[in-house]
């Protein structure tokens, strides 16, 4: 049941024709992981916890270093040397008192998010390296769990989803192999324009509570491409390319033994 | 004519968002050969198992083929965040 | 002179080879009012800060209300009642110290503005309605000061730049002529989903950014339309369409008499 | 064929954001004139000076030709923020 404050606080999106009360009830019942919170997961989190999603993860190991603060804005200067999820949670608790946050200083891996993911919604991958990325895919495909995962270098961002709850998903390896060795350049090492950021993780967002309450994706099976310097947006479909596990999982589960997969569209 | 485009950091490793090429037709892999002919310092950057080719916004293999009127779209993935 | 703790600060975006040390010069030097600090004033004002913009001018004449928090996410519960652009200004200030910050606890009309713009290198207008659109766009054309315009409402969202540096620019009313009616809805009558203004006013700081530093901008003479439901980015160019005032003008101004006009790209 | 666009608030109001057209030739005004005859209820939000019209991905006026092969996109302003 949403109560008078909540339905004052939530109003503008509750009014939506798209949402109404019964997404909002599906937003607070919601359980979602937000891994990595640097650029992308700050803004992501910020609109995730505004929107009233009932549970929030934030999973990180780093701590607020000042080369952060040009395109971290969950963080101000005074935070410098803190966990960042401590911080995080803290802002965040602050900004919406009626949602709650759950912080884990670690770095994930594979393991550790086998060990956790059940009974979670969705997994935000606001990571910065392809190693956690395809982990992140592992895990979220052998759970069941989607995932959205966003990234930005640069000027250039990507996005993509998908629905592990579907059977026949192709997934993060479909689009790009894991490789044996790491693609040159992070933020670290290669720079990134900050409001790129804004614009991607804000996007995830978007693509989260359209997932959350029953709306389709733009993003799913579909890689969305961001240009900052020419402010294009661009739409490439995966179509039917899959990796061997996605190909060996479709050829062992004959459509008799396939549960009735829920789509998000 | 086809239309290539390149995203992320193939546009500064190759100095170029977009480009038109008339007459062509083959496969990916003979669009990328005929590139590295024309713009031989290219090679490095699009000879890379991490570049993925989209044809018409679909991704596509590298013995897919390419015609007059197609879009071709070469890009890396993009890991950070 | 960039000092060495601004140089570790800003270190990911002067590492980027369309910016560089000068380029960070430039945003330390401008000078940029934020009309509106409403869903959209937002997340532009935290990336203009964040990326260390020099001066920033904050006017809104409006307090924290508990029906904002679900989308303009530099509030936070116990800020309701007080004045947004004193909120914001602190919580800018924290971000980054080494900015300067002045509010305008007011709501900005024509006459207000022409008072105030002489001196400024940009406005971003994070309005929420036509008259003041127009106001803006008149009071920026008069004193040749660069505009930056988003919007959203619902699911849907547009953005477009005007240089009036430049003589013979097209203005607002060229794209959408003043109308004697305002047209229906705002946020708050219509609604409007929190992530969509972080993905617009995201995108209105990433071309601020660009025209202070001398990038060229995707969205000048060129409305940018963002369709979050089904995250369609689309560009429809202005063309040769003019006002009646802009087409007096360019008669107006012979080529002898025109100073040369300073681009953007 | 033509491709037709709505966007923002006409996506609500007319319950489409894209549709296609056969065999359509004349100006931004007629199709207008096509598009309401055969959605008589699409006449109230069409006809409405505040909507505007790109032919093509550039402003047009409703007098501006429209033939095969061209994307007409209408469009309300956006004012909320």
């Amino acid at each position: 049941m949403i109560s008078h404050k909540e339905r004052i606080r939530y109003s503008r999106q509750i009014m939506l024709p798209q949402m109404g009360e019964a997404a909002q009830e599906k937003l607070a019942a919601a359980r979602v992981m937000v891994v990595g919170m640097g650029g992308l997961g700050c803004p992501a989190a910020l609109y995730l916890a505004a929107a009233g999603v009932g549970e929030l993860h934030l999973v990180d190991g780093d701590e607020v270093d000042l080369s952060n603060l040009q395109r971290q804005v969950l963080y101000k200067t005074n935070h410098l040397h803190k966990p960042k999820v401590q911080v995080a949670a803290q802002q965040l608790q602050a900004a919406n008192p009626g949602i709650r946050i759950h912080t884990h200083m670690a770095m994930a891996d594979e393991g550790w998010l086998l060990e956790r993911l059940a009974g979670f919604d969705l997994v935000l991958d606001c990571t910065d390296n392809m190693g956690i990325r395809h982990a992140i895919n592992r895990a979220c495909r052998a759970r069941g769990v989607p995932v959205i995962m966003a990234s930005v270098q640069g000027f250039s961002g990507q996005l993509v989803s998908f629905d592990f709850r579907r059977d026949g998903s192709p997934c993060y390896a479909c689009l790009f192999p894991e490789a044996e060795r790491e693609p040159a350049g992070n933020c670290e090492t290669s720079g990134v324009i900050g409001p790129a950021l804004g614009v991607v993780g804000s996007a995830q967002a978007l693509e989260a509570i359209k997932l959350l309450v029953g709306l389709p994706l733009g993003s799913l099976d579909t890689l969305q491409v961001f240009e900052a310097e020419h402010l294009e947006w661009r739409s490439l479909a995966l179509g039917k390319r899959r990796c061997a596990e996605c190909r060996e999982d479709s050829a062992a589960s004959t459509p008799d033994l396939r549960r009735n997969g829920t789509t998000v569209g | 004519m086809i239309k290539v485009l390149f995203f992320a950091r193939l546009r500064q490793q190759l100095g170029m968002g977009e480009l038109r090429l008339e007459d062509f037709s083959g496969t990916v892999r003979s669009l990328c050969a005929v590139l590295c002919e024309r713009y031989p310092q290219w090679r490095e950057h699009l000879d890379d198992d991490a570049i993925r080719v989209a044809v018409n916004q679909e991704l596509a293999d590298s013995d897919a083929s390419v015609a007059a009127g197609d879009e071709v779209a070469f890009f890396p993935p993009v890991t950070g965040g």
